[in-house]
């Protein structure tokens, strides 16, 4: 599983994407955010304002109680401020 | 109907020429440039001395494409086009085009708003600013929320 | 802030270069231009051949200025741009062009459209459309009256 | 006093603008159409729609019981069609 890391994310796990295998009971988005906390400080850095960071699965908006089982890419990042 | 995610710059004139070339059923045409600014946002903050804008390659060209399809069906569009590049940007570097070619005047300047809320507050873009006394990243703002709100509380 | 009403075609580019041009306040550039239709506004009505626009001399310039002036005390302009053509047009020539500055997009959004609303409601423009069986004068249409009434009702 | 007929009004009289000086009884603009019907059956062709008919008084929006003493320039016209 691809994740991706964009913005003040990116900057606190040092990287804009990692290739993972979460454990198999790490089921939603919400249970990878736990999992990932524990890989690094910077990782636990990233996820500090937890309410604030937005998901994405396959490239589509979702929230921590959806599923990631069979998904090929989760992205964490700020809420957007584009254009 | 073209979206284009592009660090390049972009010419308002040729695009909307190239857009209206050899048609005869378009009354108006609405456009759009959002341009990097020097004053911030926020009251009183420091110059912004240049901007970076970092986007999520796939995401937000799927995202534009969704919104441009949603806008075809709102208002009877004959053609729009949405250029967002990304990158570092100085002060009065062009940004962001919308235009959108209807009939009548009022669906297509309705279109340019709609597509441009959306682009403020739904597409994946995170906007680095530099100022003197450093680089902060861009908090979202509860006006631009406001605005895109408008779009979805009609139907 | 310009008002300019002439014969000639005009560069959408060329005049959005312009008033941007050197500037570092300008967050939004909202533009509109009008454009010849070979479709009559009425359902099933013949192919327009072609259209003449005939104004009050002295009269229009007088009015769009009043209206860009009204809309400079309504919304917060950088700055403003309005040309009116006048004579003969084919379809597919552009008419007229409304182009806003702002610091934000929704001023510039607003005030384009409130222009145009006001162009094709209040300045002394008659539009006379020739046809394979004849020409004639076009009728004033209610839901530009609508749209020009939104302005007013607002305050 | 410049008279302006705009669009079908000035296909009507046959002429853009006459210069005229009406009998100082005629005081407001609509006593000026009563007045100019007179002079040609163009004249009265042209105000037969009188209720659909506009008034400029020197270039603003007047109506026909506005005064056209001293005026410089009355125009007459179709409801506005621009842009």
């Amino acid at each position: 599983m691809k994740i991706l890391y964009f913005a003040w994310l990116r900057q606190h796990t040092g990287m804009a994407e990692e290739i993972l295998e979460p454990a198999p009971q790490v089921a939603t988005a919400g249970a990878l955010i736990d999992w990932l906390i524990d890989r690094s400080p910077g990782h636990a850095a990233a996820f500090e304002q937890r309410s604030s960071i937005r998901i994405a699965i396959d490239q589509a908006f979702a929230d921590p109680g959806d599923s990631i089982v069979g998904a090929a890419e989760v992205a964490f990042f700020p809420p957007v401020t584009g254009g | 109907m073209t979206v284009r995610v592009q660090a390049e710059s972009f010419d308002l004139g040729a695009e909307t020429d190239r857009l209206t070339a050899g048609r005869r059923d378009v009354g108006a045409v609405a456009s759009f440039v959002g341009i990097a600014r020097e004053t911030n946002p926020d009251e009183g903050a420091e110059p912004v001395i240049a901007m970076t804008l970092e986007h999520y390659p796939g995401m937000t060209e799927r995202m534009l494409a969704a919104a441009e399809a949603d806008a075809r069906t709102r208002w009877p569009l004959l053609d729009c086009l949405i250029v967002h590049r990304y990158g570092r940007f100085l002060p009065g570097d062009p940004i962001v085009l919308v235009v959108t070619l209807s009939s009548h005047r009022q669906a297509a300047f309705d279109a340019c708003a709609f597509l441009m809320d959306y682009l403020k507050t739904q597409a994946p873009f995170w906007k680095h600013e530099e100022t003197a006394s450093g680089a902060r990243w861009v908090a979202a703002r509860a006006t631009d929320d406001a605005a895109a709100a408008r779009w979805t509380k009609k139907d």
